[in-house]
């Protein structure tokens, strides 16, 4: 795939994000060996690749977890450093990680809203607002097709799906600019998935820029308008949609090793 | 996705009556405690452990205990431990002595720098929590020792030789803000309910209780404030945030770097509006004031139903919890036990106080 | 009758346990209902609190030590204004009076630190070490100052914790760091006297130092006896809490008191007298 | 699909575990509300449903995790009190949790081998026997598709797909008699995926009895022989493999609400 | 699945030195900041703190406090505290002392009989930690003030009134265990190094160290096992993943309450092997022994490198803890500064000495 590159470069946009060259190193371990990306406003940019393939490991240096060891972040255009993820975040990049980043022992309205709370009332009374924070909680979880019990349950008793679902909603909720979403729909029910797989639809229409991470090659191909293949640390390239099949892309999303052969209806995409 | 869901009466949930929904509350496990102590007592102590003078005979150094430990255990919930808090009693009341006596500051001057210079220590021990990654525990704990030793040197060298640093109530007699800090309040209302004979009084006509000391007027304020915090603002949810999960709570955009240096400023604050409090009371400072007080924190704070790994607790909690302890060991000197026994008391009852509370717990919240 | 006695010494500390044997000596003797109480550290906010707490329960008679006057003094006042009478011992001769106790039993660890320093100056001392178990305890504190000022040579205070081991090796530390050191005054004999003395012969100065301290024990009173010590320096604390018990019951029965102070000690014990204080030791009475 | 469920009556084998009528509680929140499911040796029973069916916390109460508030489990026919989830193993029932159980910071080899670690050598030098150790885990994640770098990497530096799959090969190396897998291919990439699907193949070919639960109907239907629906912590029944149409089962699993409607290649089944 | 990929040489991975590998392992960290602390004394101590009587002087203290670290620091990897070793010294003293002095018994039944009670209290401070799932250091604390009040009233009644328990040397005068548990170890060959004129001999001709302490061998020995039994053993293994996370712990079949119950044994039994070793060489007891000492194991253990909050640590570098708070603690009195600085120096030593250790780990193994 690497001669289909260049289909990228005709796009018009300047990009609200793009990564330049990115390495990332942990002691000795090479997790990320120069990997260029960009998103546009209003697209949804898939990011594919194989287990440990450096996917996260990627979205985390766009999102000011992890500070790159080398290599550029262009944020609007301008060079960005982003300090913290709250600086991310100020900046209007949300993100959904695969590990959810949730505290287990607070309740999902305090996890929802965690570091942007809605207050009321001025200083010294100024407070969290916990009705308004406990009704656009639930109002967000049940657009997403979740009905919780009640907003102040204990995230870590929450089902996977659920305790998934706070996360997106969340992410969703506050994602001004850029939305990143890893593995989002990994732990969801079919219904749950459907409503996320709609809400990208959505909020890109809205003009946001999503970075979608999955690897599943149907749910890529029903949202993204872009799709960029890791391997290894580093970018097999780039496709448009249109571009390229879904089968070509599974072959791709293998890093090129032969995968067990299945009978039954699994012989075309997993 | 218009169409959501509408909200209906969730058949997945079992009814649960009032006083499970509030024993789920970790602070009301403490009270259940504090119940079991006083019962204890009322049926083993000399009735004057609960007359009003025995009342708030066992409030004061709960009191004193109780601002360290609610200091210590919002620290708890951000996940650190302050060690330094006993040391910082004595450094404190040391620094506080010497402005005082050996400048002959007025309260308004002293008591400001004093505070800064705790609040300084407090981020010096924050940022190199913070900066090095160090755990807390071994940090304060250096800090334990050095601000002890600290007191010493410094008590010696603002005396002359002696450990112990005298003449304070002198240097403010008439200070007017010394009444905030020190003594008793609402004198007044209390001699005038002595004269009308509702509270009693000494063969010479002075009333047994002379009024409400300070520090348990600003022990109940702190914790009230401390709950408000912890529970209704935001600040309170980055501080369990950061106790619960410091990674994921930075990931979700807590300033977990500032949270947790506010707190340990806070720490050594409680420290020195404890040490303010008894210096003026009690008129003199040494070199083992507050000693092992930090200890007595964090068991008022774990009491109260603080976990040690942080993420969990109240304010609430560590307030009962200081009064469990405060009225343990007061309490057993109103009893007629052997005071070679005294600890093992103290043990058993610690003991038997968390266990009731934990009993309780379990019986009405259900399995789990 | 109830007497409560209110001190700044911990029950399980050896000193102080001999204190409550006194105490409960007379109360057996006298047939009055008495407390000891104590804080569990060196800790005058604590104890002014006690002696709060002891008022409350209105007893006939209240004995406490003095460390701190500033401290306690209004605690003190306090339980005098509520016609309670008061005795003051072992801490405190010197303000007893003037907070309204009747009488002071036992004497200033200054002057027992004093004397010990005469003594050992006398032996020919020139270069101390004062070994101090619980730095900050002011009581502690004023034994190794009242050490210095009797001395007169140069004396170091070496602080150490409780532990015998710990103390053994700082004294063999401090020994073999310095040469000169030829005197070892330790704060308590069972804590510092006993390993300061197997320090000194571990380094092989056996005899050329001379080693006494505070308070007795039965190991110090041996080698005291065995000439591996110089003396131990006794306040017969026994009587600090029998006598002042016995006083306010004969003060509560038919107002008698004594006049004046009762001086306790200090009181040296060296060689000639130490085997026969070894038993009374070992029974926790000296 | 109620009338379907007779068409299980019809099997001749004794279920190997047999969970009759549980209901599972946690304080006032009903998590299970009577769940009866049987698995017998040599077959895959998935278990499917909505996120916070209780699907979780039901395998759960067959590993030993929870005890059953009412109910009965039947181990090859005899009932049996699992007091902890090493008696379940003991009896030989392996499970991959969703949570995955596995301690961030030990390696990988200790925690593929935790709790039945091979030892070398006699007492007193009864040791663990490393190099086996590592080369049998090194040698069990390259059949599931993954490169380690080392067995000495902690787990909690692993990518999400790569920790999975840690845990999937360690229940599959100690399953002996029952294997439950609890969403086992949520983070894998399409290579390890079809690993998997084939490796549960492989171990129903051998006479294990496998509970499979996923959200993705295709892996359902690729491995499955029969399929129990869960919903509100209840059974909507149990069908066998040929009974059922993909979008038959997708819709229960969904729990008969509606899904989101999506353009595209979704159009089928999530 | 019969193509399984070949193992093939990683083009993700850097090289990496020795140095850096072995300077991963927790245990190293600590053994850098022992360097540290060698050196600075080296410089500023007399150079008698470095001669062999000076070597055994301060690593006599610090094998007493190491054996306890060592056991603190397995149960804290498991995930749990014991504050109670510090009491259990004292207590286990008492126990073994009457059994010696008042009852007479030879050490061959004194001392399984001291281990077998001191066992039995682990079990009952395990038993109820697991069994009421209150956190360990609330249950220890209750036994640190139960066992340390019980050694006083248990001291008084065996003496009759005083506080220490003596005699035990006379005793045990000729028991043939005495050796195993107390004095030094290796005499004869150390009196033939004195006669040599390999090691310094006091002018009438002893040697200045008659031997090794045997409490020495007995931490050496025992860190040695210990480290054997945490990497090498699945009881090791089991012991981190208890701390690691409890829960996944036993989803994963490992048997969580054995692992802690047996830990809590073996810190019982490792303060009272301490006792036994300080009873028969001091050849009495007190009610103060052991005070203070389980904190000073957790910092000694903290120090090497274990963390509060479990799952990780390591009984070398306890051992090394250990051997940096003794060094510490013992060789300032070496130095010329003010001792009345001590505590000042003593903090700042051990902040600087964990501050050295993670510097050096930082630099040598990138960032995080
Ligand atoms: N903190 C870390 N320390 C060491 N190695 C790490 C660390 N984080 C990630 N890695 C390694 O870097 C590689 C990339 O990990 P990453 O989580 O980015 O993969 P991924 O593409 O997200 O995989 P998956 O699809 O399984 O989630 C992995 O091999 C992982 O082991
Ligand atoms: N310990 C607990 N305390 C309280 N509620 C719980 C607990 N564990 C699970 N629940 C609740 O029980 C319900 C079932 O949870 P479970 O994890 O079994 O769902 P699941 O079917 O596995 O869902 P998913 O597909 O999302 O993993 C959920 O609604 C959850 O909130
Ligand atoms: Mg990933
Ligand atoms: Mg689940």
């Amino acid at each position: 795939m690497a001669d289909k590159t260049p289909a990228t470069n005709g796009r018009e946009a300047t990009p609200i994000v793009h990564m330049d060259k990115i390495e990332k190193h942990f002691g000795n371990i090479i997790a990320l060996a120069g990997v260029s990306f960009d998103v546009v406003a209003g697209e949804c940019h898939c990011l594919l690749g194989d287990n440990g393939a450096g996917k996260s490991t990627f979205i985390k240096t766009m999102s000011g977890v992890h500070k790159p060891t080398k290599g550029e972040i262009l944020f609007e255009g301008k060079p960005m450093v982003f300090d913290s993820p709250r600086d991310a975040m100020d900046a209007g990049i949300a993100t959904v990680f695969q590990d959810l980043a949730m505290i287990p022992l607070m309740s999902v309205t305090r996890n929802f809203f965690m570091g942007r709370e809605p207050t009321k009332g001025r200083w010294p009374l100024k407070r969290m607002d916990m009705q308004k924070a406990n009704d656009e909680t639930m109002r967000a979880m049940r657009e997403l097709g979740i009905n919780l019990r009640g907003p102040d349950q204990a995230v870590g008793t929450l089902s996977g799906g659920e305790r998934q679902t706070v996360a997106i909603a969340r992410a969703v909720y506050f994602g001004a600019k850029v939305l990143i979403l890893d593995e989002p729909t990994s732990a969801l029910g079919v219904r749950q998935t459907s409503n996320v797989l709609a809400t990208i639809d959505r909020v890109r229409k809205q003009g946001v820029a999503v970075v979608f991470i999955t690897h599943n090659v149907r749910h890529a191909l029903a949202v993204g308008d872009r799709f960029t293949v890791l391997n290894r640390g580093k970018t097999l390239g780039t496709a448009k949609r249109g571009d390229i099949t879904g089968n070509e892309l599974q072959d791709m999303m293998a890093g090129g090793q032969e995968m067990a052969e299945l009978e039954g209806s699994l012989g075309g995409t997993v | 996705m218009a169409d959501v869901a509408p909200i209906v009466a969730d058949e997945r949930l079992k009814r649960e009556g009032v006083v499970t929904t509030l024993m789920k509350r970790p602070e009301l496990g403490a009270v259940a405690g504090a119940i079991a102590v006083t019962i204890f007592f009322l049926f083993t102590a000399s009735p004057t452990m609960f007359t009003l003078s025995g009342v708030m005979n066992f409030m004061t150094p709960a009191a004193q205990l109780g601002i360290l430990a609610i200091g210590a255990a919002m620290l708890m919930i951000a996940g650190e431990f302050d060690l330094s808090i006993g040391s910082m009693v004595a450094f404190s009341g040391l620094i506080f002595g010497a402005f005082v006596v050996t400048f002959g500051m007025p309260l308004v001057i002293a008591i400001p720098a004093t505070f800064a210079i705790a609040a300084a220590l407090g981020v010096l021990n924050g940022t190199i929590v913070l900066k090095t990654g160090l755990p807390s525990f071994i940090v304060t704990l250096a800090f334990l020792f050095i601000l002890r030793g600290a007191s010493l040197v410094g008590l010696k060298i603002a005396t002359g030789g002696s450990t112990q640093l005298r003449g304070v109530r002198d240097a403010l007699s008439g200070d007017w803000l010394a009444p905030i800090f020190s003594g008793n309040a609402f004198t007044g209302l209390f001699t005038y309910l002595g004269k009308i004979g509702v509270i009693d009084t000494f063969p010479n006509g002075t009333t047994k209780v002379p009024g409400i000391p300070v520090e348990i007027l600003w022990f109940i304020a702190f914790a009230l404030i401390a709950t408000y915090v912890l529970l209704r603002t935001p600040q309170g949810n980055w501080i369990f945030a950061s106790g619960g999960d410091e990674n994921a709570a930075s990931n979700s955009g807590v300033p977990v770097r500032k949270v947790k240096i506010s707190l340990f400023v806070l720490t050594a604050c409680c420290a020195t509006l404890v040490a303010i409090i008894t210096v003026i009371d009690a008129g003199s400072t040494d070199a083992r004031r507050g000693f092992m007080k930090e200890f007595e924190a964090i068991i008022a704070a774990v009491i109260g139903g603080c976990l040690l790994t942080g993420g969990y607790g109240s304010a609430i909690g560590a307030f009962f919890g200081a009064i469990i302890f405060g009225m343990v060991t007061i309490g057993l000197t109103y009893t007629n036990f052997d005071q070679d026994w005294y600890q093992v008391f103290l043990g058993a009852m610690l003991l038997a106080a968390v266990l009731f509370n934990n009993f309780i717990r379990k019986r009405v919240t259900g399995e789990r | 009758e109830k007497i409560i006695v209110v001190t700044h010494g911990q029950a399980n500390d050896p000193f102080w346990s001999v204190v409550k044997n006194g105490v409960e000596e007379a109360a057996k003797e006298t047939g009055a209902d008495v407390d000891y109480r104590a804080p569990e550290t060196f800790d005058m906010v604590k104890m002014g609190q006690l002696i709060d707490a002891a008022v409350n329960q209105q007893p006939d008679g209240l004995v406490v030590s003095i460390p701190d006057a500033d401290a306690l003094g209004p605690s003190i006042e306090r339980a005098v204004q509520a016609g309670i009478p008061v005795i003051s011992m072992n801490a405190g001769s010197d303000v007893s009076k003037k907070l309204g106790a009747l009488l002071h039993v036992g004497q200033d660890e200054f002057t027992a630190g004093k004397r010990a320093g005469e003594k050992l100056k006398e032996m020919g001392g020139k270069d101390a070490l004062c070994v101090n178990q619980e730095v900050g305890n002011v009581s502690l504190d004023q034994r190794c100052a009242g050490f210095k000022e009797g001395f007169g040579g140069k004396v170091e205070v070496l602080p150490t914790s409780n532990d015998p081991t710990d103390v053994k090796s700082k004294v063999q530390a401090a020994l073999q760091s310095n040469a000169d050191i030829d005197t070892i005054l330790g704060l308590g004999a069972a804590t510092v006297g006993e390993p300061a003395v197997q320090a000194v012969e571990a380094v092989g100065r056996g005899g050329k130092v001379n080693v006494a301290s505070f308070d007795l024990s039965a190991g110090f009173l041996k080698d005291v006896a065995d000439g591996k010590a110089a003396f131990a320096i006794d306040q017969q604390q026994y009587l600090q809490g029998y006598l002042p018990v016995v006083f306010l019951h004969m003060y509560a029965k038919y107002g008698l008191i004594p006049a004046s102070d009762v001086a306790s000690g200090p009181n040296l014990i060296t060689k000639d007298k130490a085997s026969q204080v070894i038993e009374l030791s070992a029974k926790g009475i000296r």
